[in-house]
């Protein structure tokens, strides 16, 4: 057997479906279609009356998910595309995120947001949110970066009792497979160490994983130990074990997809920088998608994002300092 | 938290409609004397934020707050102190929130017109104009996926908030679901200082309902006998499963937007209009002229309202405010989610 | 980018009437044939990104394109290649866009359906449903201001669209500010999957337009000729300052959402109903009928139509590709607030 | 003659509406009322047609700001409150941000964002969003901290051909008050020495600028000499002028009143550290609100952002390093 990112994903919504009578799915052409990108197949026959097509409405969406939360159930709900998440953008930052704190009644909503580059997408097609979503008090962030967390960390975002953006990654959806999903998981808050290494860390998360992992095989071949810390969740985020690696390693990449200003990349730095300033023997370095929306052609989206070869390049240099 | 102010009244129908109206009259007196009284307050500055008033509006949130069950969902606006008090929110929970009493039902998070208690189906707004609607339709379609018949969804709006897209996906999301949504438009004439021909130009905000697929009632706001019977009436279609109902009332604020505010805006012809009646004046001749009370009952029900509001004024300024070292700073409800990080 | 098919016909409104039509009409067959085209390219993996199709759509869509002025304004959707065309873009835009020239208007930026050229009023969108209603709104409220008369800004949309919060914000805000807004409502019965049940409850979609105030009309979407007179009628009643007009035409798609699609959701009920019948095929009937044009005439047309298509094509595929070296990575026009931080 | 932050921004509006025949005023209640806060007082009259009531429709607004911009107009809109303009959020990230980028058609319109805490105004009417628009590419973003700047950023935000988010901080409005109006301005993109010191720098903007010099202030009687950067814009972010100073003193404190994950504070100090790593003494540190939404109450309003107090034993901390 042989299982992807995607089924992953519509594995963990059919075990929550049937194990949990609380929760049920709302989004656009969920239904009797399976979604956009067939996270939902076949779950509207499976659960009748529980996975149920919404109208093209992003904002009242989000806020019937509140409600529903507030009675009691768990929904998810599925944006289309994370880009379209602008759109119903007020009630999951300003209703769902306030609602524990003013009022001490949990609001377990769980908003998947399919999200990051793909080629050919272009600007409204290819956003990654996370930053956005992590800069407001009051939201659980998920970046799963393989198709076992794909599956354990949406089983894991349903459970929660707080607002979880879900944020997954549609380069990752047909092409990342696993054997079997897991029984086991790291709790959700814990970044894992993807690669082992003694010469410099790269901290990064979702799809840049791979191209994290592909440029440390390759400066592998060059003599070069490089650490690839998986962050999984970027709020919380796992400054521990971060810090923990840079003190074995003495150097920091953090490599994201998003746009530079004040994204995951930023925000770990100075995490680093104020807890284990110390254990730095170079300038901590960061490397992002460009300062500009996500370009529709494939030469240009290539150049646009981090790839296995910048980063290798980007680590080259911090090794040499 | 709930409360009520009706007597064993004479039985049958004309003694439902005469508690009904008594009951009311009460709630829009109540309201008109705890709004005044946090005025004063404000202007004697011991208020922290806006106080934002019903006067002229109470006879239709009254209305609406007593159409409900307390099992009924209902999300008030910045107006609604008598549909509050209607459904149950005791005043002490008003002024609690208005003076910043640590014991209010926001802990001093949040204050003033944003306290409600979701769990009791007092939801607590959010400012964003509109955004409280599809919150309610999640609570009722949750009720209808949980197999919990019978409840309806009240949601308070003025006639700005319907230009809010939130309005819009809302209103069409319950019609869709059919849930049993009743939405109550109170066309005060303006929105802040913004009048209606700024706001929209269709000739009766009613003329919305057909679009949506939904029924659409038009009241007269200042009369509290016509409030009831169409506020009631929608409130018993949604429950009878007939979809969403819309009510839109005609009336006139009677003060500002805020207490900030002296709202000279608002042009004499409107004041001087059948609008710019007051409601509680009116309602107070139509139950003397149908002989459900009189002058000396309204003085008794005065007198006893001011007392209370007095007595919670006077409890909620002994009780603490909230204290910042005390305070958890934590938004999410999962302890060890929380971050301290950057501080 | 200017470009005529109608040569000078016979004088008078009939000879209009034929004009109009015969434009229309070709406009049609050239979106069907460069769609098909489309269709073919992206099966051979030579399109980057989706690939969305009017099939079925084009009457309406070329009704609208030839209603306009060139100095009016356009913002069609993903199903609007007559439009485009009758409008004015170059068959090369279109295709330098799927075929990601390098010299296509949008240089590889943006893609396929998201092109435009906002300073010759035809403006790309952005994904997002409903978002530019709005844009237009402002385009025909600064003209105002500036003193131009006489714009009409047509905007097209899916019946899906009009559950945005974005359509009802800027319908009504061209209502209120009575601009030349046409919107074009493409009511093809299903919102990628999800049929109108799940979309709206009101019995018709024109029944929206008395909510805002807004003339409404209803047009049967597969009929070339009753497009041109309701579209023409609606853009004519703008321009003549009857604010804005909304029409509703009903049809279906004749293809999948996408070509990723098989649209295997749409019912054989819709397909074998009036609905499903094809408009191009209706309007070659109709035109012979009324003679208009003959099949003779018709494989003319085709063939040219080919012809141009087959050498864009050709030239688009010779074209370079953007070269990311030589790409200005900059998103503000003011070249020095640009920063490469973090990269 | 004195002039407040509020009356800058006033005649800020009424002198690019006298200059520029290309301007136009939009938002609720801006018109004959003058805006909520008085910002367009009497406007209206004096440029009759030219200051327009909105209806409540953020959104809208917005998408008709960037119609008149492509029309080549230079609108303002006037949000009624920054946390507001959330619902009108799709329209600025989405169409006005990638409009030039897109199209080569510039689009300069000018969204004010009345923003900023103060007591007793809760969680829907205080919050900074500085951090949320820099992210986005394609927005120029300022934070005006003066009454002179207030008013000659004002103005140049009107003159650039781009998007440009002006956070006008509510609690300077009323309080903060000059001589006069300035005729000479820094250009937009500089940062400016608030205050000059040799023991550590503090970076930061807006209403923050007053607590971080009353912190200098006390400071000062303890013998240190503290350096404020107020930056002015968050984006273009004058990373040149802060690690000037940060060469001068060796030490860096960030002081933000937005929250803290992936603020600017969080973008200054990855910054800091890619380039000007070897003039740190000691770990930069970052000061933010705290990581819940702004509190009502008077009381948890001053402890849940920073204050002068706060900032003076943050620096003492990073001073004993
Ligand atoms: C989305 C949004 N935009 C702006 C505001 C600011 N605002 C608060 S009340 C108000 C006017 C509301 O008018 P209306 O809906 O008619 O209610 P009324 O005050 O007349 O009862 C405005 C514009 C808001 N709360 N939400
Ligand atoms: C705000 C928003 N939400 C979701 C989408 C994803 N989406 C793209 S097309 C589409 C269906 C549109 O249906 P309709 O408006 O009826 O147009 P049609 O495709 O039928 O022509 C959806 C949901 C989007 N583009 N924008
Ligand atoms: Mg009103
Ligand atoms: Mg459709």
């Amino acid at each position: 057997m042989s299982i992807t990112y995607l089924e992953a994903i519509r594995e963990a919504q059919a075990h929550a479906l049937r194990d949990d009578p609380r929760v049920f799915i709302y989004g656009q052409d969920v239904g009797a279609f399976g979604g956009a990108f067939k996270a939902t197949k076949n779950l509207a026959k499976e659960y009748p009356g529980r996975v149920l097509d919404a109208p093209i409405s992003e904002d009242a969406i989000v806020g019937l998910a509140v409600g529903a939360a507030i009675e009691g159930m768990r929904p998810i709900i599925e944006m289309q595309f994370a880009d379209f998440s602008t759109v119903g953008f007020n009630q999951i930052v300003n209703q769902a995120a306030t609602l524990f704190w003013r009022t001490q009644v949990s609001c377990p909503i769980t908003v998947r947001l399919p999200f990051g580059g793909t080629s050919g997408s272009g600007p409204f097609h290819s956003q990654s949110l996370e930053a956005i979503y992590a800069h407001y008090p009051g939201l659980v962030v998920l970046t799963p970066a393989t198709v076992e967390d794909a599956y354990s960390m949406l089983l894991a975002a349903v459970a929660i009792d707080d607002p979880v953006v879900f944020c997954e990654h549609k380069l990752l959806y047909y092409h990342l497979k696993a054997d079997k999903l897991p029984s086991e998981a790291l709790p959700i808050g814990k970044a894992r160490i993807a690669r082992e290494g003694r010469d410099l860390t790269i901290v990064t998360y979702s799809a840049m994983l791979y191209e994290a992992i592909d440029a440390a095989k390759e400066l592998a071949t060059e003599g070069w130990e490089i650490e690839v810390v998986d962050l999984r969740s970027v709020k919380p985020l796992d400054t521990d074990t971060i810090v923990a690696s840079v003190a074995r390693t003495g150097r920091l990449l953090c490599v994201g997809e998003a746009w530079p200003w004040g994204g995951v990349t930023a925000e770990v730095i100075a995490r680093v920088t104020a807890e284990g300033y110390g254990l730095l023997d170079a300038p901590p370095q960061r490397l992002n998608a460009k300062d500009t929306p996500v370009p529709y052609h494939p030469n240009l989206w290539a150049a646009h994002r981090p790839t296995a070869r910048s980063v290798a390049a980007a680590a080259r240099n911090l090794l040499r300092q | 938290m709930l409360q009520t102010v009706t007597g064993p009244g004479p039985v049958g129908q004309a003694g439902a409609l005469r508690e009904s109206h008594l009951a009311a009259y009460r709630f829009m007196l109540r309201a008109r004397l705890l709004d005044e009284k946090f005025a004063t307050l404000y202007r004697a500055g011991k208020i922290q934020g806006g106080v934002f008033l019903g006067r002229g509006q109470e006879a239709l949130s009254a209305a609406t707050g007593v159409s409900l069950k307390k099992t009924d969902v209902f999300a008030p606006l910045i107006r609604d102190a008598a549909g509050r008090m209607a459904f149950g929110e005791p005043i002490l929970d008003a002024v609690r929130t208005y003076l910043g009493s640590a014991l209010g039902p926001m802990r001093g998070r949040d204050g003033n017109v944003h306290r409600g208690r979701p769990q009791q189906g007092l939801l607590p707004m959010i400012s964003h104009l509109g955004a409280m609607i599809s919150v309610v339709n999640g609570i009722l379609f949750a009720r209808r996926l949980k197999g919990i018949p019978g409840s309806v969804g009240a949601v308070c709006l003025g006639e700005g908030a319907t230009s809010t897209g939130s309005f819009h996906e809302a209103l069409n999301q319950a019609a869709v679901e059919k849930l049993p949504l009743v939405l109550v438009v109170a066309n005060n004439q303006y929105a802040y200082s913004t009048p209606n021909d700024r706001q929209f130009a269709c000739a009766d905000l009613t003329d919305k309902g057909v679009g949506y697929g939904v029924a659409a009632h038009a009241v007269d706001g200042t009369d509290l006998s016509a409030c009831l019977e169409v506020i009631g009436g929608a409130v018993a279609r949604a429950r009878a499963g007939h979809g969403p109902q819309l009510v839109v009332a005609s009336l006139l604020r009677l003060c500002g937007h805020g207490e900030h505010d002296d709202a000279s805006y608002i042009v004499p012809k409107l004041k001087n209009s059948p609008l710019g009646r007051d409601c509680l004046k009116l309602a107070e001749e139509s139950l003397q002229q149908k002989q459900f009370a009189d002058a000396a009952q309204f003085a008794v029900w005065r007198s006893e309202a001011i007392r209370e509001i007095e007595e919670a004024v006077a409890q909620a300024q002994r009780e603490p405010a909230p204290d910042p070292y005390a305070e958890k700073w934590e938004a999410l409800s999962t302890e060890n989610f929380n971050e301290g990080q950057g501080e």
